[in-house]
C-alpha cells in the first residue's frame, strides 16, 4: 500500500504550548480529514505522526532524527520553532528532506540556490516588515507622509526578535521616518521599563516582533499607557486569539499581520468539521477557525499541493522527500488550486521556483474586535526591491562560511 | 544490682548497620534502672555513640539502622518512634561534639531546649535560671552567637540545652569533652544532683573512666561493637584489667605519660 | 526648566513603577525565603508551586464553575496536601543531608509538578480574573497600574504577618534551629515533620497569592514558573533567611533594574534588566556576603 | 569500610594509585572503550549515534567541567551555559577569522580552534570566579547567573560575535582535520568521543593530583584549607578556569559537531540548570558521575518518551510528555533517597557488595 | 631579609602583650609569652580563657588589635593563615576540621601541598613529572600513617571515623607539612586513657626525633604536667601563670581559677 509519511514536531507542552496546541491541531485535523475523505492523496494514505519537543531545540533535533527514517522516510518537516529550524538547516541538507518554515526561520532562506531544502514560502520577516510599513504609510496617506513620523519597534530580545531590525533601519533611512527600537528581555513577562520608554517617546505607531507570553503582556501594557490600539501592529506571530483573549478589553482594536485568514467559513475548514469532528474525532474543537489553526491548515494544503505536483511529475504515488522538494518548488497556488484545496480567500496566491523559495507571496493586516479577528487590508506585497538583495547578500555569506557551492537550478 | 525486673530502658542485643554495609554494633544489650546512672566505657570506635543514637533514634538521620534486636523504654518498644516523640516521652540525648545551633545566641539555644515544655514562660525562665546557675559562664555569654563561643562553652550549651527539656532519661555522649577539670567534676556533680533530687536516670558514654565510674552505679564496657564486660561501677573500678587499661593504675600506681613512650600496652578482651 | 520638570516627573514614574514591580517579585521571593529559613533548603520548586496553585485555582473555577473564593479555599487545601506529600515522600527521607542534595530533591518535585499540573489542567493559557482592578490610574501624568498597587499592598501585608508569626512564636526559633542543624533540632524534640508541613503549606499559600497576582497580569500559563528567575536576585540581595529582606530586596531590584534599563539601557542596546538585576545583587553581596538581612555566615575554627 | 582493602594487596603505591586499581574494573573499562570506539559506530544506527550518543557525550563533557567546579571545588555555578556559549562563539570567531582575511585554506586547524575556544572560556570563567572569594554557597550562584545572563545578552547584542548575521546565529564550518572531513554521524561521533575520552582522562588526573586535593579541601572546609596553606583565591580561580575550559570546549563541540547552526539561546539558563542536575544526580566529585548523570538527564526522558509508543500504548504526545515529566521527577527523588551522594556512589556501593558477596559484613 | 638560624633553646616565637577582642568580648588582654625552639609548650586555662584564640593569632587566623608577634626573630604584621603555613606553622583544631569528603590518605596528603610543585598541565598529563612527585610524597605520608598506626583506615572517608581517630588523622595532616612549630588544640579531648598515651607517644616522638617545637592546649592535667616543658595559664584572656609544670601546679591563682580542689 502506498503511504506518505508526514512527521510533525509539535509542542503541546511547556512555555509555548498556547501557540503550539492550535498549530498542532490544525495539521493533525487536516490530514485526518484527507485520509477520511479521499483515503489519502491520490490514494496514497497519509501517515501523520507527532513528536513532542516542548519547544526545546535538543529534543527537536532528537525528534527529527528519530522520525526521519520511519515509514519509508519522512517527506518534509515543519518545526514551528526558530531554534529547531536553525539546527535542522544542516541536517536536512545532508538528509535531502525539505524543511517547510512558512513564516519563520532565516530570512535569507528564501534563496533557493543557497538553501535548496528550505521553504519559507509566502514572505519572510523582512518582507513582512516592509509590508507592515507599507500598510502604515497607507494609513497616513502615502510614503511621503511618513517623513516626520516615529515608529517604535518593540521586539523580543532574541535571535528571532532581532531579525527584522536591519530592514527597518534601511527603511527609516530610505523613507525618513524615525525608528525607535525597544528590546524586551526574554521571555517578556515583565515589560514595564520598555513601555515607560515608549510612552515617553510618543511614537505614532508601534510594531511588535513578539512571541508567546510576551504578546498579551505587551498589549496590556500598551493599554496601560493609553496607546491607541489601532496604531499598535504585531507581526504574524503576535496576532492570535491566544495573544488577545488573555489581554481582555485591552486588546480591542489591536492589529497584526497574517498571511492566512481566521474563521470557519472556508470550505476546507468546513470539510474538517464535517469529516473529522462530525465523526467524533479531532484534536481540539475549540481551536478550529482560530488564526494559528487555520495557518497550520493552510500550510498543510501547500504540502498537499506539493505532493500532488510531485506525484504528477514522477508518476508515483508514494513519492520521496527529494521528489517532494521538486513538488514544493513547483506548486502554483492560483485561484484554481485554491478552489480545489478549499482555501479560496484564505491565503494569498504564490508560485515558488527553484531559485525563489518564497514565491512572491503577500499578506494581510487583521484587527481584533474583542471576539474575533477581521481583515482590515487588501493583500500587501513586500518591497522586494529592498528585500531580495539583502537576502542574496547574507545567503552568499552563509555559503562562504559553510564552504558550500550554490545549488544549480535548471 | 542484680538482674533487674522492669528497667526504665532495655536494649536487647541490637545490631546496627550504617549505609547498608557497615556493621557497627554486633549485638549490644544493656539496661538502665529507673533512677540510676549507667556509664558506657570503650575505646574510640567501640560504638558508644552509635548505641546512644540507636536509642534516641537519631541513627536514621545518619543512614544507619537497627537491623536486629529491640529497644524498650518503660516497657514499650521505641525502635519506631521519632526522636521528637522520644523527647516528649522524656528521653533526651546530648550529642557528641557540641552540636549547637550556630546562628542562635547561647540563650536561644537553651530556650529551644525547652521546645517541648508545657506551661508558659515562667516555668521556662525558672529552668533557664537553673542552667545559668550551673554554668555561670553561659550567663556571661548569653547574647553571643553560639557559633562563636569557645569549645567548652559550646559543650556547656549542649548539656544545658538538654536539661531544659526536664527529661526523665538523659543520654550523655562524652559530656566532659573539652571541659576544664573543675568543670568536669561539676558536670558530674550536676548529674548526681539531678539524679538524687529529681530521680532523672542517666546513660553516659564517657572516656574519662575514672570519673565516670566514680559517679555511675553501673557500667558497661564496649569493644568494637560488643559488650565485653559489665557490672557495678565499684566492681569494675576494682577489676584489674579495667584498672590497667581504663584507669591507668597498673600494679605500681599511675604511670607517667612520659614513660608510656617506651613501651606499648596492647591487650583486648576477646571480642 | 519646563522639560526638566517633565524629566523629573518621568524619573519619579520610573522609580515608582520600579518599586511596585519589585513588590511583585518579592511575592515570589517570599516563598523561597520561608522554606530556606525552615530547612536550609533552596526550594527550586517554588516557581512550579506558584504555577500549580494558580492552575488549580482557575481549574476549579472552570471545572466546578464555583465562585473564586470557593476555588481559593479548595486550592489552599490542595497546597496543604502537597506540603504533606513533600514531607512524607521527599524531605522526611532526606533528613540531615547537605543542602545541595535537598535542592536537587526539590528539582525532582518541580518536574513532577510541571507534569502533574499540565496533566490535570492542560497547557493552554487561561485568563484569570477574580475582579482585581486592571488598567492604570493617572496621577497628574504619572500612570500607576492598579493591579500592582494591590499586589504591593498584599505583599506588604503578607510580610508583616509572616514576620510577626515567625518572630513572636517559638516556631520561629525552632525554624532557625532546624535550618542550622537537623539532628540537633530533633534531639531537642523539634518535630521536623510538623515544621516542614507548616512551612511548605505557608509557602504554598504565598505561592498561590503570587500566582493570582501574576496570573491576573499574564494569564495563567506555563511561563509563570519562569518568574522564579526574576525572584532569585531579590532573594539573594535580601538574604535567603530574611522575610523583610524579600520585600526590601524586591524594592531595590525592581527600582534598580527599571532605572538601569531606562537610563543605561539606551547606551548599550537595551534589554539589560535581567543581568543587571543579578549584577546589582552581586555588588551588594560583595559587601554583605549573607545578603542585606541574611544570617551572618559563621567562620570559625 | 575497612574490608575494602581485603584481598586487594598492592605491591607498590604506584599500583595503588592507579585510576582503576581493581583488575575487574580495568577489564570493564577496556570493554567499554572497545564498544564505544568500535561497537557503536559499526552497529548502531544514525539515530542512536547522531541524536543520542553525540549530544550525550558533549553534555557529559560539560558536566565533567562543572563537576570540577561544583563537585570538587564546591563552588555552585549556574553559568555553565554561558561558558559553553563563550566556547562556541569564540570557536566560531577563530574559525572564521582568517576567512575574513581571505583564503579559506588559511584557517586555524580545527582542533586548535576548539582548544583555544576553551582557553577563552577559561579566561571569562576566571573573571566571573573572582567574587567567589567573598561570596559563598548558594549566594555564589548570583555571580554565575550574572555571567549567564550577561553573556547571553552580549552575544545577542554585539553583532561582531556573529559576524553581523542578522538572525544572530552562527554557522559552523565543515569539520576538516588534516584534510579529512568528518561528515557522517558516526564520524562526528568518533570525533567527539576522542575529545571526551582524552579530556575526561585529563580531568581524572587533575583531581587526583595535589591541585584536585586543594579543590576538595576548599570545598570541605575552606578555613582549614587556608590554614594548612592553600591560597583560597588561587585555588578557586584555577577551578573556575579549568571548569570553564571544559565547558568551553563542550560548547564548541555542541555548535560545530552537533548542531552546526546555533543561536545563543541554545546555551540558555536551562542548559546551565540541566548540567548542574547531571552533576548532582551523577554524584558530586566523581568524573564517572558526570557521565552517569548526563546519561540520566539526557537519555532517560527520551527513553521515557519512547516507551508508550513502543509498547503500542497510544495516548496523545502531550500526555506522554506529561508522564515523562512526572516519572522523571519521581525517579530523581527516588535515587536521591536511595543514595544521596549520587548514582556514581550507588555504583561503587553495588560493587562493594558484589566483591564481599556472599558475606556482606 | 633572610631569617637567621635558630638553635634549640632560642626563642622561636615571641608574643608581646597582644590583645584581641570581639566587640565587647575581650578574648585576650595584654598577654606576652614565648616559645623556645624544641620545647613542648602547654597553654592551659578555664573554658573561654582565650587559649584557642591565642593559637588563632599565632597562625594568622585572628589579627590581634594590639601587640606584636615575632617569629624566627622576624616581627610580622598581620599575615594570612597560608603565609603562616608557608613559614612552617602547622596546627590541629579543637573541633576536628578534617576534609570530610576525602579519605584519610588524601587528608594527610593535603598536608604536603606546599611542597608539591607540579602545575596544571603536568598534572593533567600525569605520566612522568606529576606521578613521580605524587609517589615521593605518598611515601612520606605512608611513613606518617605507619607512625600513627592508622594503616587500616587509609582509604576510609574520614567523615565516618570515630572522633578519636579523626583527631589522629588531623595530627597526621599537620605532621605531613614537616612543620617547625606545631600547634595542637586539645589533641586528646574525647580519648580514653590508652589513646591518650598513644597520642603522648606521638607528640613526644615528633618532638625529639624531628626536633619539632610543640605548643599544645589540653585540659587533662595529667598529660600536661607530664609531657610539657613549660606551661602558661590563661584566665579571662589574661595570663595568670607561666613556668615549669611544678611551679604552675603549686601556683595558688592557677589552683583557684582552674585546677579546682580535685588536684
Ligand atoms: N555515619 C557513619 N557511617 C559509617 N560508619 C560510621 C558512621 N558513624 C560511625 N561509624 C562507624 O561506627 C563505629 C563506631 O562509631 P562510634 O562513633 O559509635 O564510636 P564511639 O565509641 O562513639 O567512638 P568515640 O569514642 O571516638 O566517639 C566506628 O568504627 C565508625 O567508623
Ligand atoms: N570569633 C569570635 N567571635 C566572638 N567571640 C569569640 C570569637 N572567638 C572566641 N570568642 C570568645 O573569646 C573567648 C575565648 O575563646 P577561646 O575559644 O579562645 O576559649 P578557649 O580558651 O579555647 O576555651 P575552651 O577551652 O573552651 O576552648 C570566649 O569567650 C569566646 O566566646
Ligand atoms: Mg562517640
Ligand atoms: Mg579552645
Amino acid at each position: 500500500e502506498d503511504t506518505l509519511y508526514l512527521p510533525k514536531l509539535v509542542y503541546r507542552t511547556g512555555p509555548f504550548a498556547p501557540g503550539g496546541i492550535p498549530t498542532a491541531n490544525g495539521a493533525s485535523d487536516y490530514w485526518a480529514m484527507i485520509n477520511e475523505r479521499d483515503g489519502g492523496v491520490n490514494g496514497a494514505r497519509v501517515i501523520y505522526e507527532e513528536c513532542e519537543f516542548g519547544y526545546n531545540t535538543d529534543r527537536g533535533v532528537e525528534c527529527y532524527e528519530r522520525t526521519k527514517t520511519n515509514h519509508g522516510g519522512a517527506l518534509i518537516y515543519q518545526p514551528y520553532s526558530t531554534g529547531v529550524t536553525y539546527a535542522l538547516t544542516d541536517r536536512t541538507r545532508t538528509d535531502k528532506i525539505p524543511l517547510l518554515t512558512m513564516g519563520y526561520g532565516r530570512s535569507d532562506a528564501g534563496v533557493g540556490t543557497a538553501f535548496p531544502w528550505v521553504f519559507p514560502l509566502m514572505t519572510n520577516y523582512w518582507g513582512q516588515a516592509t509590508g507592515i510599513f507599507k500598510y502604515i504609510s497607507e494609513q497616513e496617506g502615502g510614503i511621503d507622509a511618513m517623513k516626520d513620523k516615529t515608529i517604535a519597534l518593540v521586539y523580543l530580545d532574541i535571535a528571532y526578535g532581532k531579525e527584522s531590525i536591519p530592514i527597518f533601519r534601511t527603511m527609516s533611512e530610505k523613507f525618513g521616518f524615525t525608528l525607535k527600537e525597544y528590546p524586551v528581555t526574554f521571555p517578556g513577562l515583565e515589560q514595564k521599563a520598555t513601555w515607560l520608554q515608549v510612552r515617553r517617546a510618543r511614537p505614532d505607531y508601534i510594531v511588535m516582533w513578539g512571541w508567546g507570553a510576551m504578546n498579551q503582556t505587551a498589549i496590556k501594557e500598551a493599554a496601560g499607557i493609553r496607546f491607541p490600539a489601532e496604531k499598535f501592529i504585531g507581526n504574524w506571530w503576535a496576532g492570535a486569539e491566544q495573544d488577545t483573549v488573555p489581554a481582555g478589553d485591552a486588546a480591542i482594536g489591536y492589529k497584526s499581520a497574517t498571511f492566512n485568514v481566521a474563521g470557519k467559513e472556508f470550505p476546507v475548514i468546513q470539510e474538517i468539521v464535517k469529516h473529522v469532528y462530525g465523526k467524533g474525532n479531532g484534536a481540539g474543537e475549540e481551536n478550529v477557525g482560530q488564526v494559528l489553526y487555520n495557518r497550520s491548515v493552510v500550510t498543510q494544503t501547500f504540502i498537499h499541493a506539493g505532493i500532488l505536483a510531485a506525484q504528477e511529475k514522477f508518476g508515483v504515488k508514494a513519492i520521496t522527500s527529494e521528489q517532494l522538494r521538486w513538488g514544493m518548488e513547483n506548486i502554483k497556488i492560483d485561484d484554481a488550486t485554491a478552489a480545489k484545496m478549499g482555501i479560496t480567500g484564505m491565503v494569498p496566491n504564490i508560485a515558488p521556483t527553484c531559485e525563489d523559495h518564497i514565491g512572491g507571496g503577500s499578506f494581510f493586516i487583521q484587527q481584533w474586535d474583542g471576539k474575533k479577528w477581521n481583515l482590515v487590508s487588501e493583500p500587501i506585497e513586500p518591497m522586494n526591491d529592498l528585500v531580495v538583495p539583502a537576502m542574496q547578500e547574507t545567503a552568499d555569506k552563509y555559503l562562504k562560511e559553510k564552504g558550500l557551492e550554490p545549488a544549480t537550478c535548471g | 544490682m542484680s538482674a533487674p525486673s522492669n528497667p526504665l530502658l532495655k536494649v536487647n542485643n541490637i545490631e546496627v548497620i550504617y549505609d547498608h554495609v557497615i556493621l557497627v554494633l554486633k549485638g549490644v544489650s544493656l539496661e538502665v534502672e529507673k533512677g540510676s546512672i549507667v556509664s558506657i566505657l570503650g575505646a574510640n570506635g567501640a560504638g558508644k555513640t552509635t548505641t546512644l543514637k540507636a536509642i534516641s533514634n537519631l541513627l536514621r538521620s545518619e543512614r544507619g539502622e537497627v537491623t536486629k534486636g529491640s529497644i524498650e523504654y518503660n516497657g514499650a518498644d521505641i525502635t519506631a518512634k521519632s526522636p521528637a516523640d522520644l523527647v516528649m516521652d522524656g528521653v533526651v540525648q546530648v550529642m557528641e561534639g557540641r552540636h549547637c545551633f550556630e546562628h542562635l545566641t547561647v540563650e536561644e539555644n537553651l530556650l529551644t531546649g525547652a521546645y517541648t515544655r508545657k506551661g508558659g514562660r515562667s516555668v521556662v525562665n525558672a529552668e533557664l535560671e537553673k542552667v545559668y546557675h550551673y554554668f555561670p559562664r553561659l550567663k556571661e555569654r548569653r547574647n553571643s552567637q553560639a557559633g562563636y563561643v569557645s569549645g567548652g562553652e559550646q559543650q556547656m550549651v549542649a548539656v544545658g540545652r538538654a536539661l531544659m527539656a526536664k527529661p526523665s532519661l538523659i543520654l550523655l555522649d562524652e559530656p566532659s569533652m573539652g571541659l576544664a577539670p573543675q568543670l568536669v567534676e561539676e558536670i558530674f556533680e550536676i548529674v548526681r544532683r539531678l539524679n538524687v533530687e529529681t530521680g532523672v536516670s542517666f546513660l553516659v558514654a564517657e572516656q574519662n573512666a575514672t570519673i565516670a565510674l566514680k559517679y555511675a552505679h553501673y557500667g558497661y564496657i564496649l569493644e568494637n561493637g560488643r559488650v565485653v564486660m559489665d557490672g557495678d561501677a565499684t566492681d569494675l573500678a576494682n577489676n584489674e584489667d579495667v584498672k590497667e587499661f581504663y584507669l591507668g593504675l597498673g600494679g605500681d600506681g599511675r604511670k607517667s605519660f612520659r614513660d608510656v613512650k617506651h613501651y606499648r600496652r596492647r591487650k583486648r578482651w576477646l571480642a | 526648566m519646563e522639560d526638566f520638570v517633565i524629566e523629573f516627573m518621568f524619573f519619579l514614574e520610573v522609580l515608582f513603577s520600579g518599586l511596585l514591580t519589585g513588590t511583585l517579585y518579592s511575592l515570589v521571593a517570599l516563598g523561597f525565603v520561608l522554606i530556606f529559613k525552615a530547612s536550609g533548603v533552596f526550594n527550586f520548586a517554588q516557581g512550579a508551586m506558584m504555577l500549580f496553585a494558580a492552575l488549580s485555582l482557575v481549574g476549579f473555577q472552570e471545572m466546578l464553575g464555583v465562585h473564586w473564593t470557593v476555588a481559593f479555599l479548595l486550592t489552599v487545601v490542595v497546597m496543604i496536601l502537597l506540603a504533606w506529600c513533600v514531607e512524607k515522600f521527599v524531605l522526611g527521607k532526606l533528613v540531615n543531608q547537605e543542602p545541595i542534595i535537598l535542592f536537587m530533591a526539590t528539582i525532582g518535585i518541580t518536574f513532577f509538578l510541571d507534569g502533574f499540573g499540565q496533566t490535570l489542567w492542560g497547557s493552554d493559557i487561561k485568563p484569570l480574573d477574580i475582579g482585581l482592578p486592571t488598567g492604570s490610574l493617572d496621577f497628574g501624568g504619572i500612570f500607576v497600574d492598579q493591579l500592582e498597587l494591590v499586589a504591593g499592598a498584599t505583599a506588604g501585608g503578607l510580610v508583616l504577618g509572616l514576620a510577626i508569626f515567625f518572630n513572636k512564636t517559638k516556631i520561629g526559633r525552632a525554624l532557625r534551629a532546624v535550618a542550622d542543624d537537623h539532628q540537633a533540632a530533633m534531639s531537642v524534640g523539634i518535630s521536623l515533620r510538623n515544621i516542614w508541613i507548616i512551612v511548605w503549606s505557608v509557602a504554598g499559600l504565598v505561592g498561590l497569592v503570587a500566582g493570582i497576582m501574576w496570573g491576573s497580569k499574564l494569564g495563567v500559563q506555563f511561563s509563570l514558573s519562569l518568574l522564579a528567575l526574576k525572584a532569585l536576585p531579590v532573594l539573594m540581595l535580601g538574604g535567603f533567611t530574611s522575610i523583610p529582606g524579600a520585600i526590601i530586596g524586591g524594592l531595590i531590584i525592581g527600582a534598580g533594574e527599571k532605572l538601569a534599563e531606562i537610563y543605561l539601557g539606551p547606551f548599550v542596546g537595551g534589554a539589560i534588566e535581567n543581568w543587571f538585576a543579578y549584577m546589582l545583587a552581586m555588588v551588594f553581596l560583595l559587601f554583605r556576603p549573607q545578603g542585606l538581612f541574611g544570617e551572618k555566615i559563621i567562620e570559625r575554627v | 569500610m575497612f574490608y575494602r582493602e581485603a584481598g586487594q594487596f598492592k605491591s607498590s603505591y604506584k599500583e595503588d594509585q592507579a585510576v582503576f586499581p581493581i583488575l575487574q574494573d580495568r577489564i570493564g573499562i577496556a570493554i567499554l572503550l572497545l564498544v564505544a570506539f568500535i561497537g557503536i559506530p559499526l552497529f548502531a544506527g544514525d539515530y542512536f549515534v547522531g541524536a543520542i550518543m553525540t549530544p550525550f557525550l558533549i553534555l557529559a563533557l560539560a558536566a565533567v567541567g562543572l563537576n570540577i567546579l561544583t563537585g570538587y571545588a564546591g563552588q555552585i555555578s549556574l553559568g555553565t551555559g554561558a561558558f559553553m556559549a563563550v566556547g562556541a562563539f569564540s570557536a566560531y570567531k577563530l574559525a572564521t577569522f582568517s576567512i575574513a582575511l581571505g583564503g579559506a585554506e588559511a584557517t586555524l586547524p580545527l582542533i586548535l580552534t576548539i582548544l583555544l575556544a576553551g582557553v577563552v572560556a577559561a579566561l571569562v570563567g576566571v573573571m566571573f570566579g573572582i567574587p567567589s572569594l567573598r561570596i559563598k554557597g548558594f549566594y555564589l550562584a548570583v555571580a554565575t547567573l550574572a555571567a549567564q545572563f550577561f553573556i547571553e545578552w552580549l552575544l545577542v547584542k554585539v553583532g561582531w560575535f556573529t559576524n553581523y548575521s542578522p538572525s544572530g546565529v552562527i554557522t559552523a564550518p565543515p569539520l576538516v582535520v588534516l584534510g579529512y572531513e568528518f561528515h557522517t554521524p558516526a564520524e562526528k561521533y568518533l570525533f567527539t568521543l576522542t575529545f571526551v575520552v582524552v579530556m575526561a582522562m585529563a580531568a581524572k588526573n587533575l583531581v587526583r593530583s595535589h591541585i584536585g586535593r586543594g579543590w576538595m579541601a576548599i570545598r570541605d572546609m575552606d578555613i582549614a584549607a587556608e590554614i594548612i596553606g592553600f591560597r583560597p583565591l588561587q585555588t578557586k580561580l584555577t577551578a573556575f578556569a579549568v571548569s570553564s575550559f571544559f565547558c568551553g570546549v563542550a560548547g564548541a563541540l555542541w555548535a560545530f559537531v552537533h548542531l552546526g547552526t546555533v543561536e545563543p539561546e541554545a546555551f540558555g539558563i536551562n542548559r546551565s540548570f540541566s548540567i548542574l542536575f547531571m552533576v548532582i544526580i551523577g554524584g558530586m566529585g566523581s568524573i564517572l558521575g558526570a557521565f552517569i548523570g548526563a546519561a540520566f538527564i539526557t537519555l532517560l526522558p527520551i527513553f521515557l518518551n519512547n516507551v508508550p509508543p513502543m509498547i503500542g500504548w497510544n495516548i496523545g504526545v502531550d500526555m506522554v510528555a506529561h508522564l515523562e515529566f512526572m516519572i522523571f521527577g519521581v525517579l530523581i527523588i527516588f535515587f536521591l533517597i536511595v543514595e544521596p551522594h549520587g548514582l556514581a556512589r550507588l555504583w561503587t556501593i553495588g560493587k562493594e557488595k558484589l566483591r564481599t558477596w556472599p558475606f556482606p559484613y | 631579609m633572610g631569617v637567621h638560624e635558630i638553635k634549640p633553646g632560642d626563642v622561636l616565637l615571641a608574643v608581646e602583650d597582644i590583645s584581641l577582642s570581639f566587640g565587647a568580648v575581650r578574648a585576650i588582654s595584654d598577654v606576652s609569652f614565648d616559645i623556645r625552639k624544641g620545647e613542648v609548650r602547654a597553654i592551659i586555662g578555664p573554658n573561654g580563657a582565650g587559649k584557642t584564640s591565642m593559637l588563632n593569632c599565632i597562625n594568622g587566623f585572628y589579627h590581634p588589635q594590639q601587640g606584636t608577634i615575632t617569629y624566627k626573630g622576624q616581627k610580622r604584621s598581620a599575615m594570612k593563615p597560608y603565609e603562616a603555613a608557608a613559614q612552617g606553622i602547622a596546627r590541629t583544631f579543637q573541633n576536628v576540621a578534617l576534609f570530610k569528603g576525602m579519605s584519610t590518605l588524601d587528608n594527610i596528603m593535603t598536608g604536603r601541598n606546599l611542597k608539591m610543585k607540579s602545575n596544571l598541565l603536568t598534572s593533567m598529563i600525569w605520566w612522568g613529572k606529576a606521578e613521580k612527585e605524587e609517589l615521593e610524597h605518598r611515601r612520606f605520608v605512608e611513613d606518617i600513617i605507619d607512625f600513627l598506626e592508622i594503616e587500616a583506615i587509609r582509604k576510609t572517608p574520614v567523615g565516618r571515623l570515630p572522633y578519636g581517630l579523626q583527631k589522629r588523622v588531623e595530627l597526621g595532616r599537620a605532621l605531613a607539612a614537616e612543620p617547625e612549630l606545631l600547634l595542637l588544640d586539645e589533641p586528646m579531648a574525647g580519648m580514653n586513657l590508652e589513646e591518650k598515651e598513644d597520642m603522648c607517644r606521638f607528640i613526644l616522638d615528633v618532638n625529639d626525633e624531628f626536633g619539632t617545637t610543640i605548643c599544645l592546649i589540653e585540659h587533662d592535667m595529667g598529660v600536661v604536667m607530664d609531657i610539657s616543658d613549660r606551661v602558661m595559664v590563661l584566665d579571662y584572656g589574661g595570663k595568670i601563670g607561666d613556668g615549669v609544670p611544678e611551679e604552675v601546679r603549686t601556683n595558688q591563682n592557677v589552683i583557684d581559677a582552674y585546677l579546682g580542689g580535685g588536684h
